[in-house]
């Protein structure tokens, strides 16, 4: 059963690996959606049982999984799957006119299958160590998927993008030798710095261990673009191909907070209360809020407006870690809905782009009129993803008010709604012209069936957990809320 | 009885407009026409035949008609003095004033079926002042409302009594006046409007029924008749004491010869006021209706 | 299987159908309509059922949602909420099959148009229904989006667009605070369910700032003035039925939520109902001098929609003192008169929009000024037309009057027999309602009479011809339920009475519904005589001018001989007086009219009025805004250099307050 | 074996003020090679027993940050055909003086720390300084190679710290950080060749393509 972990980090080995020996491009990408297709279904059997196996570990205890990373594999497998089905649609083409070579070709396989891979190990890892190596290994894997184009902007992207977070992750890791500076020298069972049992250990020096959190918040911050560390993220967002693109916003960023969740649940419990971490979740999601409204408002690129969405949420998903149980609840639920909708958007900005031939938002008109599917998606997404009901991010964001109301945060509450009120205004300013009005027709408008099983797909799940969110899921985000808070 | 009044009204209410004409003629020292020169000229119109502007599209010779229907229901809701009104309910009086609206309404829309600036220009003015002078109207009435305690025309008018005057002289007589410079808007007399100019450019009433002839303009100026027979009478009522005792009812009758003179008296001592100050007049009105309510509440 | 799963199935099923058989305009529309229907015959029913005894009636339906309950239930108050949305909604489907012609062509799928109109009326249903807040908020969104579809499905037109997103701005707005409303409200017992609030526990300082969420909230879908400026944009932008729709049925939803609120907060305060009486007032003399001010016929209804939720306001704010007063008599007089005229206006002003309707589609322009003269070319639209300008004037016999009397009655009532210190919002009622009426009735004068009368001032109006009896029937069944309602008052009270009674608390005698009853007998009788004189003195004249030679002659310029249609009175210099005494509201923008030379030759006057909030308040408030966050742009300017400073200097702030013990 | 630790400090405390002040990339680039060794030899020196494990890991950091990132760094350099950090934003004796500031400031706030015993707190104190270092060279120059030094700076320096106060970080993934480096480093030095094919030329400041 606990054996299925190391088959997750196997698999997409054994794709990378095979990817050596393809010859033909359209088989890569099939080959890559296969692993993740592969990937996803060991999710299903092996987890099936969740609620009763969970948590379970292998490997000595070096992989874990509960119900917090169970349910950011379930987020990450549904990224991935929506993105490696969207790859072949996106990448046609290029494949076609040759722009992309085959070796490129193999090369954003590999790298994509590179990225499941050290997300994995990050969402898997029990050393909150090892849970570095992956997420620093993100990062320098991914960071070649943006220039899979050697443009001199998605050049410029991936530098900043490589040396920024280098050095971000690079004060995560302090943060983590603080944790381990903090422990008492005796503790013997927490010398191999499992979170399993930091979490449960005792004897702290707090002092230390406050400033670790701060460390691994900042660090891993930059990863997850919170202001003020997102400034990598539009720029690499926005030179990255579609795929890459979705994959970066859908769900790296959410490894990223993935491994401050853990961290904050460590420190929960050392201090007994989630006084000291909510105060800091909330300052950094607020602050993301207003940056990235303010980034929204004067926006030109759609690319960049759909990246400063993702800071927006990334900040609106940290908020809710900060208010308490229902508030964690509200941000894991966030997490989802966030993930699938910005994939959807990211796809259709992409393939906009591609049709129109260039990402600059006055150019993008009538979209509806002139590539119906990607219209349709663009608009639907947006408006999701500015929280219109019936679509699920609404839900999201209404029990996040709940929780800020319960944990009487008024402040919290009025910044945010005055931010996501402005992000609101300003996005659907960019979207109705981009979407609506006359729009001639498109030469490559035509759908292929992956392309509209994707945006079906995305658009229905949004739907569908905006209009229901079945009993099972409820009692598993609850459990997974109170791991995150890492109080009794 | 309650009839009487009713046929009353429909009877004498030209005699009025000759009042007025006689007593402003008695002013500038002439003989003035005879007392019944109105009935004559409606008699006369009823007998001629009539003309019509090719641009309309029959409401003019809808307004007339809807007017005075309107008017002559407004007849049966209004008291004489001691005859109390045919239809007397609560709040009827907001009905009259809704009443004497229709008939506005339909005879504004009677001028521009015509096509005719002048016309229009009239009927803006028309709706302009009468909008003006709806609120000083309801003031006017819910202050006597207030003061007698009920809320029907023959109620308020035939409660109002020397005590009435005795304790609340100052909002009573407030209300007369802001009643009474309604009064002359509604009925476009001079400050407000001279219904005998010759000049379109200055008129307001006249000019909306410059194109009417024949029966139909008879119909118009019998209900110019009505309704400042009816306004009249109103205010008449107020200052008529309570009771039916039929001397009353001769009290009444000098009461409206006097308004005819007042009116009269007004119209040959003052010249018409310019446009732009007529709003003016108009929620003065108002202000005085506004601050009687003023004095009863304090009291 | 319950009415009211029907009655929000069969229309959403129905508007489904039409999506997917979207491509022909007919099929599609027929198929909303059928769901449309099929609501109508599910609804009746429960309708009559719950109006005629007052017993509500319950459904509870399970669904997995946090937070969410799915507890639905028809009490008269939303049963006389319900009646014009079921009713209502076929009628202006049936007109809009025709009107939708004018969207023929290649790139419409008029599926998408039905579905979302079908989409409105089953959010509306929910809207009214709902017991649950986030079942509330659901169905409130879903009903604020479609019309944001709708109003798009015209999307070419630079002009509907921007209308679009004003609409869905100020819908969101107003979302969020109502979204506060219900939570706020469900801390007190840890459920959203209407039935689990405790209203009473919570303190008489957090109820009012409650009921100010709700009625700001409430008030942005209800177009109450400040916060009406997306309806003077989003209603011409519409396909007239679906303005009509809007107009007379969505935004009394609005009028719903408030009352709705006041019961969920427990039984009216009086300084609410002095809240409503003061905002009454200001919408509804604003909404009607704006309307003054306007040459598009569909911005001028637009506006007199805010003039007319300005009366009903101010009769639910009487009757709210009443009740805190405890006034039977006013409260009855109020409450009736506010809900009886939220009826009235969705009968006219839906007859309204769809005249307005029928003018765009045969003169291709709804510009006043280029009107004129159509009552010859198109009789049967101008009657309907004259029936509801008639009406929304308030003037006898019809049934805009009926509501207004009632809401008088009530202030006049009040004012005499309550205490000073509680009865000046009255007089405000009483004054504020003549003024508007008076000023209503010159508006509609003005629209009625340069649109329908006088000469045709351009040749879109000459070549207009009347409409299909498809497009005329729907307004002539609302002419004859306007002249119904103004003739046959009584038996409507009658109607109104459990969705009055639900506000009064059990101690308040029932016995104003007689007297109202006995009033509103005479007023009708009186109506009755109007129509009879009418008829009496037009036979006279007919018998009169029988025999006798009647000519028709230019019209009297005064003298001048050679009058031409262009010196007709325009609707711009009708309303001027108007305009000019109240030009320190409305503010009207004048180019040119200046004869500079000598001998003038060509002189041109253009007069707009913009609405004075959105160009002095929200326009200028959303620059600040972006100004303000301007002001961080300068963070992202390429040198990564500094990004990473940024980074340094994060920590140590955050090390900082950590040393300094503020973390 | 103290005075050989000493030494080893006085080194890295050198090679740290070195970078501040040279100009010459290939020299820096050398320095930093050195600065690898000496933190790569602390460990074996000083603080615990030695394991096996130890002496592998210090082995394997002697080799990549002595031999393999020096390679790389100056394959890249002969493509940028760069030769100096010509006028940085700080100039190299104002970053000189901040260096000697931050050195002493660092010596006084590492003994207030509340690591356990305070035998090692001038490690952690000179760890902190070359922190800074690093800090300060990839905030103050131009050049994509001088902010890839300082990255590596900063790297070492995290290794000293590492070193000291958290004696329990398991093998694997002190390994894995290694590996994590040298890929970021190899990852960089792509990066640059990249650069310069595209723009050529490698001043960071001027990639401001990307903005608002």
């Amino acid at each position: 059963m606990s054996g299925v972990l190391i088959i997750f980090l196997l698999i997409p080995l054994m794709g990378i690996a095979a990817l050596f020996f393809v010859q033909w491009d359209r088989v890569m990408f099939m080959l890559s959606l296969g692993a993740v297709l592969l990937d996803a279904l060991c999710l299903l059997v092996g987890i099936s049982g969740l609620p009763t196996c969970l948590p379970m570990q292998t490997a000595g205890g070096w992989l874990y999984i509960d119900h917090l990373s169970a349910w950011h594999l379930l987020v990450m497998l549904l990224v991935f799957m929506a993105g490696s089905l969207f790859a072949p649609v996106y990448f046609r083409d290029d494949l076609d006119s040759g722009r992309l070579s085959l070796t490129a070709a193999r090369r954003y396989n590999q790298l994509w299958l590179g990225s499941l891979w050290t997300m994995t190990l990050t969402l898997l890892a029990n050393n909150i160590g090892l849970m570095w190596v992956g997420m620093e290994a993100t990062t320098l894997v991914t960071a070649f998927l943006v220039s899979i184009y050697p443009k001199p902007a998605a050049i410029e992207a991936m530098w900043k993008y490589l040396i920024i977070c280098s050095v971000g992750i690079a004060f995560a890791f302090i943060g983590i030798l603080l944790v381990a500076a903090s422990l008492p020298a005796t503790g013997e069972g927490s010398q191999q710095l499992f979170w399993t049992q930091l979490s449960i250990a005792g004897g702290y020096n707090l002092l230390l261990l406050k400033a670790a959190f701060i460390f691994s918040l900042v660090g891993f911050g930059t990863k997850a673009g919170l202001a003020p560390m997102h400034t990598w993220l539009p720029d690499a967002h926005s030179q990255a191909p579609g795929p890459v693109s979705a994959m970066f916003s859908g769900f790296m960023l959410n490894a990223a907070l993935y491994c401050i969740m853990r961290h904050g649940a460590i420190v929960n419990h050392a201090l007994g209360s989630d006084q000291f971490t909510s105060h800091l979740y909330i300052i950094f999601g607020l602050v993301s809020i207003v940056v990235s409204a303010s980034f929204i408002i004067s926006q030109h690129d759609i690319k960049r407006l759909l990246a400063y969405h993702s800071v927006e949420h990334l900040g609106i998903i940290t908020l809710g870690l900060g208010l308490g149980p229902v508030g964690c609840f509200a941000a894991l639920l966030h997490t989802l809905n966030h993930s699938l909708c910005k994939s959807l958007s990211f796809f259709a900005a992409g393939r906009l782009g591609q049709l129109y031939g260039s990402y600059t938002m006055g150019r993008i008109r009538g979209a509806l009129h002139g590539a119906p599917l990607w219209g349709i998606a663009l608009a639907c997404s947006l408006l999701a993803l500015i929280g219109v009901a019936p679509f699920s991010i609404f839900i999201s964001e209404y029990l996040l008010v709940k929780a800020a109301i319960d944990r009487q945060a008024m402040v919290a509450l009025v910044v945010f709604l005055l931010g996501s009120g402005v992000v609101f205004v300003a996005a659907l300013e960019h979207l109705i012209p981009m979407a609506w009005g006359a729009g001639e027709d498109l030469p490559g408008k035509h759908c292929s069936l992956p392309a509209v099983a994707v945006v079906v797909g995305l658009l229905g799940l949004l739907l569908f957990f905006g209009l229901y969110l079945p009993a099972p899921i409820q009692v598993f985000l609850t459990r997974a809320a109170a791991l995150t808070g890492g109080l009794p | 009885m309650s009839l009487a009044a009713v046929i009353l009204s429909l009877l004498l209410s030209p005699l009025l407009l000759s009042v007025i004409n006689r007593s402003k003629a008695l002013l500038a020292g002439r003989r003035g026409a005879p007392v019944l020169q109105p009935y004559f000229d409606l008699v006369r119109l009823l007998k001629k035949g009539a003309v019509y502007s090719d641009v309309s599209a029959g409401l003019v010779q809808l307004a007339p008609v809807c007017n005075l229907a309107a008017l002559m229901l407004c007849a049966l809701l209004v008291p004489l003095g001691p005859l109390p009104a045919l239809v007397h309910f609560q709040g009827d009086f907001i009905l009259l004033a809704y009443l004497m609206g229709l008939g506005r309404f339909v005879t504004m829309l009677g001028a521009l079926d015509t096509g005719s600036s002048f016309e229009g220009m009239g009927a803006s003015r028309e709706a302009f002042f009468a909008a003006l002078a709806e609120p000083a109207f309801f003031l006017a009435m819910a202050g006597l409302a207030k003061m007698t305690n009920c809320q029907s025309l023959t109620g308020m008018l035939q409660t109002i009594s020397i005590q009435h005057w005795q304790h609340n002289a100052p909002s009573l007589l407030l209300i007369l006046v802001a009643f009474f410079l309604v009064f002359l808007a509604e009925n476009a007399r001079i400050p407000v409007d001279d219904p005998t100019t010759h000049l379109e450019l200055t008129m307001i009433h006249e000019v909306m029924i410059l194109d009417h002839s024949g029966p139909d303009l008879a119909m118009i100026e019998y209900g110019v008749a009505l309704k400042i027979w009816l306004m009249a009478a109103i205010a008449a009522s107020i200052l008529v004491p309570p009771g039916t005792n039929p001397l009353w009812l001769l009290l009444f009758l000098v009461l409206m010869a006097l308004i005819g003179g007042l009116v009269g008296l007004v119209e040959s001592s003052m010249a018409r006021l310019r446009l732009i100050r007529v709003p003016q007049l108009l929620i003065g009105a108002g202000v005085f209706a506004g601050l009687a309510l003023f004095l009863e509440f304090v009291q | 299987m319950s009415p009211l799963i029907l009655l929000i199935l069969l229309p959403f099923i129905g508007g489904l159908v039409a999506l997917i058989d979207g491509r022909s305009r007919i099929r599609s529309a027929l198929w909303a309509l059928a769901g449309l229907l099929g609501g109508l015959a599910a609804a009746c029913r429960p309708v009559y059922f719950v109006l005629g005894t007052g017993t509500p009636f319950v459904l509870h339906l399970p669904w997995a949602m946090a937070g969410g309950n799915f507890q639905l239930m028809l009490d008269p108050l939303s049963a006389f909420f319900l009646l014009p949305v079921v009713i209502l909604g076929p009628l202006f489907g049936l007109y809009g099959i025709p009107y939708m012609r004018h969207y023929s062509g290649g790139g419409y799928r008029h599926g998408i148009h039905w579905f979302f109109y079908n989409l409105l009326a089953v959010g509306m249903v929910l809207v009214l229904t709902a017991r649950n807040g986030l079942l509330f908020m659901l169905a409130w969104e879903v009903m604020s989006l479609a019309p944001f579809f709708l109003v798009l499905f015209h999307d070419w037109d630079k002009k509907a667009r921007s209308a679009a997103w004003v609409y869905l701005v100020a819908g969101h707005l107003g979302g969020v605070l109502l979204l506060l409303f219900f939570l706020f409200l469900g801390t007190s017992g840890h459920s959203l369910d209407f039935s689990t609030f405790h209203p009473l526990s919570l303190s008489p300082s957090f109820r009012h700032l409650l009921f100010g969420l709700a009625f700001l909230g409430f008030g942005v879908k209800a177009g109450i003035v400040p916060v009406h400026v997306w309806l003077p944009e989003a209603h011409p932008a519409a396909p007239s039925h679906v303005s009509a729709y809007m107009s007379g049925v969505m935004i009394k939803m609005g009028i719903y939520g408030i009352l709705r609120a006041v019961l969920l907060l427990g039984g009216p305060v009086y300084s609410w109902g002095m809240i409503l009486v003061v905002t009454g007032v200001v919408s509804g003399i604003l909404g009607v001098l704006f309307a003054l001010a306007q040459h598009d016929l569909k911005r001028l209804l637009a506006y007199h929609s805010v003039e007319n939720i300005g009366i009903i306001l101010l009769g639910l704010g009487t009757g709210m003192i009443g009740i805190s007063q405890g006034s039977p008599a006013v409260a009855v007089f109020g409450l009736a008169g506010g809900l009886l005229h939220v009826w009235n206006h969705s009968l006219f002003k839906g007859m309204l929009f769809l005249g307005a309707g029928s003018i765009q589609q045969q003169c291709a322009t709804l510009e006043i000024d280029e009107l004129g003269g159509l009552k010859r070319q198109m009789p049967k639209t101008a009657f309907c037309f004259l029936i509801g300008a008639v009406a929304i004037c308030g003037l006898p016999p019809l049934n805009g009057f009926i509501s207004e009397f009632l809401i008088y009655f009530g202030a006049v009532h009040g004012q005499a027999i309550l205490p000073a210190a509680g009865s000046w919002p009255l007089l405000l009622t009483l004054a504020g309602l003549a003024l508007i009426g008076g000023l209503a009735a010159a508006c509609f004068v003005k629209a009625y009479g340069i649109i329908f009368l006088g000469s045709p001032r351009s040749s879109h109006a000459e070549d207009a011809i009347e409409t299909g009896p498809s497009m005329y029937l729907p307004m002539g069944l609302l002419a004859v339920l306007c002249i119904s309602i103004g003739l046959a008052a009584p038996l409507f009270l009658h109607l109104v009475r459990q969705a009055v009674t639900v506000f009064l608390p059990t101690f308040l005698p029932l016995a104003p519904f007689g007297d109202a009853a006995h009033q509103l007998e005479i007023i009708s009788l009186v109506g009755a005589g109007v129509i009879l004189f009418g008829l009496g003195f037009g036979l006279l004249r007919y018998l009169l001018l029988r025999n006798r030679q009647t000519g028709r002659e230019a019209t009297w310029g005064c003298g001048y001989q050679y009058p031409n249609v262009r010196m007709q009175y325009t609707a711009s210099s009708f309303a001027r007086p108007i305009t000019l005494f109240f030009d320190a509201i409305l503010k009207t923008r004048v180019k040119g009219g200046v004869v500079g030379e000598l001998v003038a030759t060509g002189v041109g006057l253009q007069t707009d009025t913009p609405d004075p909030l959105t160009r002095f308040c929200f326009t200028p408030l959303l620059g600040a805004i972006s100004g303000f966050l301007g002001l961080l742009r300068w963070m992202q300017h390429g040198r990564v250099q500094l990004y990473i400073l940024y980074i340094i200097a994060t920590l140590f702030v955050l090390l900082a307050a950590l040393a300094g013990g503020w973390l | 074996m103290l005075t050989l630790m000493s030494l080893l400090l006085f080194l890295l405390v050198l090679t740290n003020l070195t970078l501040l002040g040279s100009s010459r990339l290939a020299f820096c680039i050398r320095t930093v090679a050195l600065q690898g060794v000496v933190l790569g030899l602390i460990p074996l020196v000083g603080l615990q027993p030695l394991s096996l494990q130890h002496g592998l890991l210090s082995l394997t950091a002697i080799v990549l940050k002595g031999g393999v990132f020096p390679w790389l760094l100056l394959r890249s350099l002969q493509v940028a055909r760069v030769k100096r950090e010509v006028e940085p934003f700080i100039g190299f004796n104002v970053s000189l003086s901040i260096g000697f500031f931050a050195l002493i400031s660092s010596v006084v706030f590492a003994s207030k720390l509340p690591f356990g015993d305070n035998k090692d707190s001038l490690i952690i104190a000179l760890a902190l300084f070359t922190m800074i270092t690093g800090l300060l060279l990839l905030i103050s120059r131009r050049k994509a190679l001088s902010m890839v030094l300082g990255y590596l700076v900063l790297e070492n320096g995290i290794y000293g710290l590492g070193a000291v106060v958290a004696d329990h970080i398991p093998m694997v993934v002190e390994f894995g950080v290694l590996l994590d480096v040298w890929v970021a480093v190899f990852g960089m030095g792509i990066a640059i060749y990249q650069i310069n094919r595209e723009f050529d030329h490698t001043d960071v400041d001027r990639l401001t393509e990307l903005r608002g």
